[in-house]
């Protein structure tokens, strides 16, 4: 049995990755626990079952090597994302700096969602900084800031293409460069429990494959 | 204990909303309650429910549906737009979600309080020329004090403490819309934050403690008064 | 006042249907626990709606079930004092007692509060909370409170029940003294008779939420004699008393009453048990009671095994009680002259 | 029973110091309301704590602040009766009844259920809950329960202060049957003369939280005579009636006296008024009272104005009252002979 | 209205979860109302703060609490696995977190109860020969049964609307330790779930509701009821 503690933007993808693996090996299960990474961080801290850990950022992965709570041999990057802009507004929004002729802006919350640290990095790399003071909503996670866009409550969200792809209504207006803010990075890694777990162990060898990667492209992460 | 200016801010909003929110609940919920305990109507059942929802649904559920219904596309946000008036992602947002969270607390507490009033005393203020309305503000009112007390207690603690709805209506904003809660939350999402969060919570449980003392006291001189 | 009555009314298991009219300015309401005496005064207040029926109050609709009226209850002015005090807990006597008078239109306003304080002895109390009153005070705190409501009708409900018997002595000649001098027509609600007595000149007797019949208290009193523990209890109101070795003489028929505690210069009230009063058939020598009055057995009556004397002296009249052996002995008959002895000490002064 | 009590209690304002040491089997407590009664017998039953001091109930130590003893309400084995009545509302009457039974040593149980709701007469609500009955049928519940308890002491705080009066007077004659058939100390308090003749043998007057003095109810009820709206009451128990005409003869001292409602065959407790006795010099022919009584003044005594007059026959007394005026008229002196007129009526059977 | 297997199972544990939290708090809430009510010790105020807490903070932070005291390292966690328990990321874990969220308004219940219970009856009880033990269990606890269902029905609702706690300490293992409200945060977080969510919502809704009204008529029986 592999209990895997993994980032919630990543609950579809997994759910799929891992349904795929258990087909090829019957006897593998897997306990799933999704939520914000800080939350999983705390909940392997305090023992919490985890043979996996998959983070949205590297600073909780980080946070747990520095415990040596995680087989640090095993971290590795397991997926990248990109930033979008998408939102249901009619205006033809093509880069950052027509982001001023908007209203609102969601983002997540820069303190506590990496997204929105990222998305704050960009905004102030392209000196946004004083323009949009004023708006933009801050948002408890991504899926909320893009949930504003979905019902029109902000013009449009700086999100994660993943997120932005399981939109309805809300379209991609156009991708951040990758110049204004740092690479966003999905790190993996097998827990101390889980580096002596040869089930978990062969999972996360079996994340590097084909058919692992494939279906994270379908989810709009990139991985290299 | 050290807090920043921002804190500051996050514990002046709390408090604003949290007495906001319970000084607009209390003739409401006074309202409520007395439907509840005087009155037969049909539908008192489905009133009853509608009451108690905000008490089963987890806070993010209600923060959604508060959106929904208060936001751009919304009946009721339609309609305060009319008037220019928009609610979502103001402060303003954040009293209508301590509010609806702490509501039924605040109805169950009031409606206690008036269960025990002596019809007696109803009926003797009726024949005595009172209509109802004014036995309602003269009789019903007064005898329910102690009940509103302890009920608004309830929920100014209730609303210091409300994150799922608040976050979602209100969003996040420092300085604007960010409670202690949020500020909280943000804290606690990084490694390094723990310490500042766990100020905010004592400053948090301090205020609530007082109110709760403030209203102990408040309780005691009613009893004791009963005017001269 | 003139009431007509005829509802119909169903509660649980209970029935009441009465149709009925009577006038009079002090009416009692009699009957057993449970016959429904408070629920028709709920239905005449306006605080319970009749099933079907009308009720009128001298010439205004209360209630008509056929013309859809049905008066809400601050519109009736019928004015009720329940048999604990309810008083407003949260006010203080003062407002307590103005409750209803603020609530007045100033035309109807006969009554006014310094009146009723002085009536009611309330002056003390004005400046007080009501949680510092005895039973007694509230009780009056809750009769002023009615009354200065100037309602067209005040309707006491058991009043008195839940005193004891030295307060409801106390405030007997109050709840007289207001109807009286206020003019205000009352209903009476009691299971005494002597309350019945002493607070009303017509009554109706309820039984099982029927009207069984309509009786004065005097013939109430005179049926009731032998079970009630006090007998028959005469009422005397005499004036003019003169002083005399610390006892007061007050004149009475043909010669004077001799009553240990009076008042000189005004009208008082007495009361005076059948059972108080012995017969001689001729005048006795060196006895202790004061009284030995000349009388003439105006009219006998039996109660359950004792007889009822009605004596007569100059044209007033008290009644006696004898068991029956002692009416034989005395051979007492309608005409005869008898010599009743009663004490000084057994007349009790109400008011 | 025996109690020495020598305590000292603050509350609030008031203070409470008691040094004294009393034994009798019915100990009544009087004094104005406000003096400390029930905070005496509060702190005798362990439910408020003394300041300082000891109390002891026959031979044991209930409380000593000088030894540190303090009992715990449940070991002292007092049992007590409240004003109301405080039913435990969710049991019935027989839970109510057995709860102190339940808890009683089997070796203590002298008392046993059956006998008890005999006594009280019970048996038709046992199978009841406890908000269906009238005040005086709690009031008997309640005490049926205390006494159940098989306490070493029952105490009575007012338990007749909240009933009208004529459930005052069913009542008494079951506390009386209480103490007396199942020899139950007690210890009762109450504001009313006259209880406390009915209930006592010996009485402590406590005034401000203070002993004022150690009396008998006699003492009590002659000094106050004249108050008392009922005079002086002498009890009277008689026995061995034999009936004539519808009435009862009962033998008293040297005649006999006749009652209109007795019981043949078994003791019953009379009360009389003192006012209800008419005194003769010499003896009166026709008169409609049945009793005539030839009797020696034994002594006389003064209360506020009245005189008070014990009349002896046969070894037995009687108290009458007069006005002074028919004192002296009658020129009544010790060792004079008077007749004494008394109406067949005027006994009240307590029971 | 289609609801999965998992949807189930989320509901069941649901249940179990919060009869569990409310059948443990009771006595411990009767307890303390008890101790609120009728002793008088030091450090009443800090009991009254402590229960009072959870009331005031937001769910995230007793959750984080209460995973610190109950983990691996945590002094309740360090003393549990002594005995072989361990509770985080069970449902029993779960439960906790419900009960602590609900305790403050089960006592406030219980207390509003007790503190109308006439201290004569408890006086008599004593008198009678009843330790302090046997008046509690024989007088005061059948007077609280009306104040504690209330507590409960208020506590059960709560439990079944408990998230931010739950997900701490618990975690969000579908079938395991996955609850209504945390089912419901998994489908409304992808845009493709609302209905489902929604489904979820109703079901909660109906369960409080049907609480709410069984406590009502079992209420009314006790007030009619008095044994014969
Ligand atoms: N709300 C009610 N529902 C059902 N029955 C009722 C209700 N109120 C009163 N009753 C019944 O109606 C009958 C009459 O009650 P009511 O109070 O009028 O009697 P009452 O004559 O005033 O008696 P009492 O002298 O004891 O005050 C009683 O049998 C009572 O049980
Ligand atoms: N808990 C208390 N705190 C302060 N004062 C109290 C308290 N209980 C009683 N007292 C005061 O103690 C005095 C004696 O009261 P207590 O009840 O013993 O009088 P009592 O003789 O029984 O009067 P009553 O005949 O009216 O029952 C009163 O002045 C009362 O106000
Ligand atoms: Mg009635
Ligand atoms: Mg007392």
């Amino acid at each position: 049995q592999v209990s895997i503690s993994v980032a919630a933007s990543l609950k579809d993808a997994l759910n799929e990755i891992v349904g795929v693996y258990a087909k090829s090996h019957p006897g593998a299960t897997f306990q799933k626990n999704y939520a914000a990474s800080g939350a999983l961080a705390g909940q392997i801290e305090q023992g919490a079952p985890a043979d996996l850990f998959i983070s949205a950022n590297v600073k909780w992965m980080n946070y747990l090597k520095e415990k040596n709570l995680v087989d640090a041999p095993s971290i590795r990057t397991f997926a990248f994302n990109d930033l979008v802009f998408a939102g249901a507004t009619s205006q033809k929004i093509k880069s950052m700096n027509d982001l001023t002729r908007l209203g609102k802006i969601g983002i997540g919350s820069p303190k506590s969602v990496p997204a929105g640290e990222y998305a704050m990095q960009a905004i102030v790399k392209s000196g946004l900084e004083q323009a949009l003071a004023g708006k933009l909503i801050m948002a408890k996670d991504v899926r909320e800031s893009l949930m504003y866009a979905e019902l029109g409550e902000v013009d449009g969200s700086v999100v994660y293409r993943t997120d932005a792809l399981m939109a309805k209504k809300a379209r991609i207006l156009f991708t951040v460069p990758a110049t204004l803010y740092p690479e966003v990075v999905y790190p993996v890694a097998l827990t101390v429990a889980g580096a002596k777990n040869a089930d978990a162990k062969s999972f996360h060898a079996w994340l590097k494959g084909k058919e692992a990667t494939a279906i994270l492209k379908k989810y709009g992460f990139t991985v290299k | 204990m050290h807090l920043t200016p921002e804190d500051f801010s996050a514990i002046a909003l709390s408090i604003k909303i949290a007495i906001t929110a319970t000084v607009i609940s209390l003739p409401v919920g006074f309202a409520t309650a007395w439907l509840m305990v005087f009155s037969h109507f049909r539908g008192k059942v489905l009133l009853e429910v509608l009451i108690n929802l905000p008490l089963t649904l987890p806070p993010v559920v209600i923060g959604y549906f508060l959106l929904l219904m208060l936001g751009r596309n919304g009946w009721i946000g339609v309609f305060l737009k009319s008037f220019g008036i928009e609610l979502v992602f103001t402060w303003k947002a954040a009293v209508v979600a301590s509010a609806a969270v702490g509501f039924p607390l605040l109805v169950r507490s009031i409606r206690l309080g008036m269960e025990s009033i002596d019809h007696q005393l109803l009926q003797a203020s009726r024949s005595l020329g009172a209509p109802w309305y004014d036995t309602l503000a003269t009789v019903i009112l007064p005898l329910s004090l102690r009940g509103m007390l302890a009920g608004s207690s309830l929920m100014f603690a209730r609303s210091l403490g409300e994150f799922g709805a608040t976050i979602i209506v209100a969003g996040n904003i420092p300085g604007l819309t960010q409670t202690i809660p949020l500020a909280i939350y943000d804290y606690a999402s990084s490694p390094t934050g723990t310490a500042m969060a766990l100020s905010l919570c004592i400053v948090s449980v301090a205020l609530s403690v007082s109110v709760l003392f403030l209203h102990e006291v408040i309780g005691k001189q009613l009893e004791h008064g009963g005017k001269a | 006042m003139k009431l007509c009555i005829d509802i119909e009314k169903r509660q649980g298991d209970f029935s009441l249907a009465l149709n009925t009219e009577f006038s009079g300015e002090r009416v009692g309401l009699f009957g057993a626990s449970g016959s429904g005496k408070s629920t028709l005064v709920h239905l005449i207040a306006g605080l319970i709606k009749p099933d079907a029926g009308e009720i009128y109050l001298d010439d205004t609709c209360l209630f008509s079930s056929r013309n859809r009226i049905d008066l809400s209850p601050e519109k009736r002015r019928i004015a009720l004092v329940f048999q604990q005090a309810t008083l407003f807990p949260h006010l203080g006597v003062k407002s307590n007692l103005l409750y209803g008078y603020k609530r007045c239109r100033p035309a109807e306003r006969r009554i006014k509060p310094e009146a009723i304080i002085e009536v009611l002895n309330l002056g003390h109390l004005v400046g007080r909370g009501v949680g510092k009153l005895s039973g007694g005070e509230k009780q009056r705190v809750a009769l002023g409170r009615a009354v200065l409501a100037n309602p067209r009708l005040l309707v006491m409900d058991e009043p008195l029940s839940a005193l004891d018997d030295s307060l409801r002595y106390q405030i007997i000649p109050y709840l007289r003294s207001v109807s009286a001098e206020f003019g205000i027509p009352c209903l009476f609600i009691s299971h005494s008779l002597i309350e019945m007595q002493l607070m009303t000149e017509r009554v109706l007797v309820v039984r099982d939420g029927r009207l069984a019949s309509i009786s004065t208290p005097d013939e109430l009193a005179r049926t009731g004699m032998a079970t009630n523990p006090r007998g028959y209890l005469n009422l005397l109101r005499l004036d003019g008393a003169t002083q005399k070795d610390g006892l007061f003489l007050y004149p009475w028929g043909e010669s004077d009453l001799i009553i240990s505690e009076g008042r000189i210069g005004e009208e008082s009230l007495f009361e005076l048990s059948s059972r108080d009063i012995i017969l001689f058939k001729s005048h006795p020598e060196a006895i202790s009671a004061r009284n030995l009055l000349e009388c003439r057995v105006a009219e006998l009556f039996d109660s359950d095994g004792r007889k009822g004397i009605v004596l007569e002296s100059g044209g007033k009249t008290l009644v006696a009680e004898i068991v029956r052996p002692a009416a034989e002995e005395l051979g007492i008959a309608t005409g005869a002259t008898v010599f009743a002895a009663i004490k000084a000490s057994a007349f009790r002064r109400l008011g």
